[in-house]
């Protein structure tokens, strides 16, 4: 009973927030909407029993999202000069309308209806789990049974990257990107920055190290530790890394690169491109993850920085 | 003790939302900024209260996170401003 | 014993959350954005204080509980840094930022 | 009505409501929160199917789980990469004039009032 009122007013909430981002006036009460809508879907998440879902939301929507978007919406402070288009006539917002609650209809009614005892992967998906020494399902589906995927879109990661320095002028080819800093630092922060980190890499690495058989892995521990990077640049105690440096190619470029050897390992010894030899899978899956982790951690704050602004130091 | 742990959750949940109409109606960012900062650790309070109530297990991890996290956005906000006036005097 | 440690957890809980009560009356009906600032970081952090100082009999083992302070400790850490961070920047950039 | 249907049309209205902010608003910034909206909708939907499908002592199917996991992760590099164009386009529009005036129309309400 009481459970019923808690997620009826989860949905109530969260129906709130998504208006209120959808339609509120102003850029920056839509983001601090959608900044906190984001927190209530880690809590639907735990109810949906989905608690790898509700950290990935947790640790993506909490920090790295919220910071991109803040940051946009300040830098995009006068960007109603870009919305040219004129406003729509009412009957044409009226029909968008209709077209939008048709779709909603039709999404209502495919739940509704969505058949009982409903199709499922989960028996396969436990049966096997032993084979890979894993004891988290959604890590085993994820790492094993999907690798395909998981490393298809660790290289979308990379191409995003390299999407967004695109973005650069030529001058700054090279160079270092925005960090999203005061100009005149708080003392405050740089304290909270020198304390916090030493606990969230910790919490980082216990969230991927845990993934192999509770809640966690890659994508959850990356994003912690990559928010962990980004309060240290922001609170001015670490330059932002020039996107020509080395390092900071091989650390972008490191988990995809190790996945496909892997997954040519695999082929090679069992003719099965990214299978893992039996006995040992679980070594090789951690292998791959740390790798995975490590370019999560650099990825994000990548991505959040935006393109080069400054030359690279010659 | 589920029922009170459940009926704590939705009253704190529901607390800190009504703050959230300081989002729409300002009047300042800072103002916005700490609703959602409010919103935050209620959140953390609900999720707390509703994984000792239902049992999930590892929910303890999500609260976790969001705990580490809770100042970004913040964070981001305090930055943003300083930068933006910062833009704003030097594109003069 | 269970009886004495689950009072406890009752109790705590519920003035915790009259602290988050408070600290939405406070973010609401205060005059100005320094008094909410003021009444969002006091009411909060001792909110969840109490809430997890009620959910430790309640946890899991040493490790939970643990978990549980950890979560109240960073919290604490995050409110207090944000609610410097919010003041200074209303003092150098005036409430309308 | 269990969590996962009412969670379910949540999503349903989650999908609705962020395909019309998509359409109408003409802030690109709203347009790609409205995005995520509509995305995050399409999850919850995945999320229910998941959970419906536990079964063999799994609280959840973990495949759509996966699925989503990805989803999160890919919808975040979207974002960036799509606020890195924006951003960009704001730069090269403001350093020549309003993009208003490059197209030769005209709108006078200026930046939101913040």
């Amino acid at each position: 009973m009481i459970v019923q009122t808690l997620d009826i007013s989860l949905a109530a909430l969260v129906l709130t927030l998504a208006g209120w981002t959808v339609l509120a006036h102003g850029t920056f009460p839509a983001v601090v909407s959608y900044v906190a809508y984001g927190l209530l879907l880690s809590l639907i998440w735990v109810r949906l029993f989905a608690v790898d879902v509700a950290l990935t939301e947790a640790a993506i929507g909490g920090g790295v999202t919220g910071v991109l978007l803040i940051g946009a919406a300040s830098k995009l402070r006068n960007a109603a000069l870009l919305a040219t288009e004129r406003e729509l006539t009412p009957p044409l917002r009226w029909a968008i309308a209709a077209l939008c609650v048709f779709t909603t209809l039709a999404l209502a009614r495919v739940v509704l209806s969505l058949p009982d005892p409903s199709p499922t992967l989960a028996p396969e998906a436990v049966q096997d789990i032993a084979a890979t020494g894993l004891g988290n399902p959604v890590t085993a589906v994820l790492i094993a049974y999907r690798a395909f995927d998981t490393m298809l879109e660790k290289c979308v990661l990379v191409l995003a990257v390299v999407g967004v320095w695109s973005l650069a002028s030529d001058q700054y080819w090279g160079g270092t990107p925005s960090a999203l800093r005061a100009v005149t630092g708080y003392g405050t922060l740089t304290f909270f920055a020198q304390l916090l980190p030493p606990f969230g890499i910790l919490i980082g690495i216990r969230i991927f190290w845990v993934g192999a058989d509770e809640p966690g892995g890659a994508f959850q521990g990356g994003a912690i530790l990559a928010a962990m990077w980004m309060i240290i640049i922001m609170a001015r105690l670490a330059d932002a890394p020039a996107i020509g440096g080395r390092w900071m190619r091989i650390a972008l470029a490191a988990g995809p690169i190790v996945f496909l050897g892997v997954g040519i390992l695999g082929f090679i010894a069992t003719w099965g491109f990214l299978a893992y030899p039996a006995g040992f899978a679980k070594p090789l899956i951690i292998f791959v993850e740390i790798f995975m982790t490590l370019s999560i951690a650099a990825t994000l704050p990548m991505l959040v920085a935006g393109p080069p602004i400054r030359a690279p130091r010659p | 003790m589920t029922d009170f742990l459940l009926a704590a959750a939705v009253f704190i949940l529901f607390t800190v939302a009504i703050g959230l109409v300081r989002i729409l109606y300002g009047p300042c960012d800072a103002d916005r900024a700490m609703a959602a900062q409010l919103f935050g650790s209620g959140g953390i309070a609900t999720l707390l209260l509703v994984a000792s109530a239902t049992r999930a297990p590892g929910v303890e991890d999500v609260a976790m996170g969001l705990a580490l996290l809770a100042a970004f956005a913040s964070v981001a906000f305090v930055n943003s401003i300083a930068t933006a006036e910062h833009d704003g005097r030097s594109g003069e | 014993m269970n009886f004495a440690l689950n009072l406890l957890s009752v109790t705590a809980i519920s003035v915790g959350s009259v602290f988050f009560l408070a600290g939405t009356v406070g973010l609401l009906r205060f005059p100005d954005a320094l008094s909410r600032l003021h009444a969002l970081t006091k009411a909060d952090n001792v909110g969840l204080g109490l809430v997890v100082i009620g959910l430790l009999p309640l946890a899991y083992g040493v490790l939970g509980g643990l978990k549980l302070v950890v979560v109240w400790a960073l919290v604490q850490l995050s409110g207090a840094t944000v609610g410097q961070l919010i003041a200074q920047s209303i003092r150098r950039n005036g409430p309308t930022a | 009505m269990s969590a996962a249907t009412l969670a379910g049309l949540t999503g349903a209205v989650l999908a609705g409501l962020g395909l019309y902010g998509l359409i109408i608003q003409p802030d690109p910034l709203r347009r790609i929160l409205a995005f995520n909206v509509l995305g995050s909708g399409v999850f919850l939907l995945f999320g229910i199917i998941a959970r419906r499908g536990a079964a063999a002592g799994a609280l959840a199917d973990p495949v759509p789980q996966a699925l989503v996991i990805t989803g999160i992760v890919v919808a975040f590099a979207a974002t960036a990469l799509a606020v890195a164009l924006l951003v960009r386009l704001f730069g090269e529009t403001s350093r020549v004039g309003s993009l208003a005036e490059l197209s030769g129309q005209t709108r006078g309400d200026g930046a939101d009032d913040l």
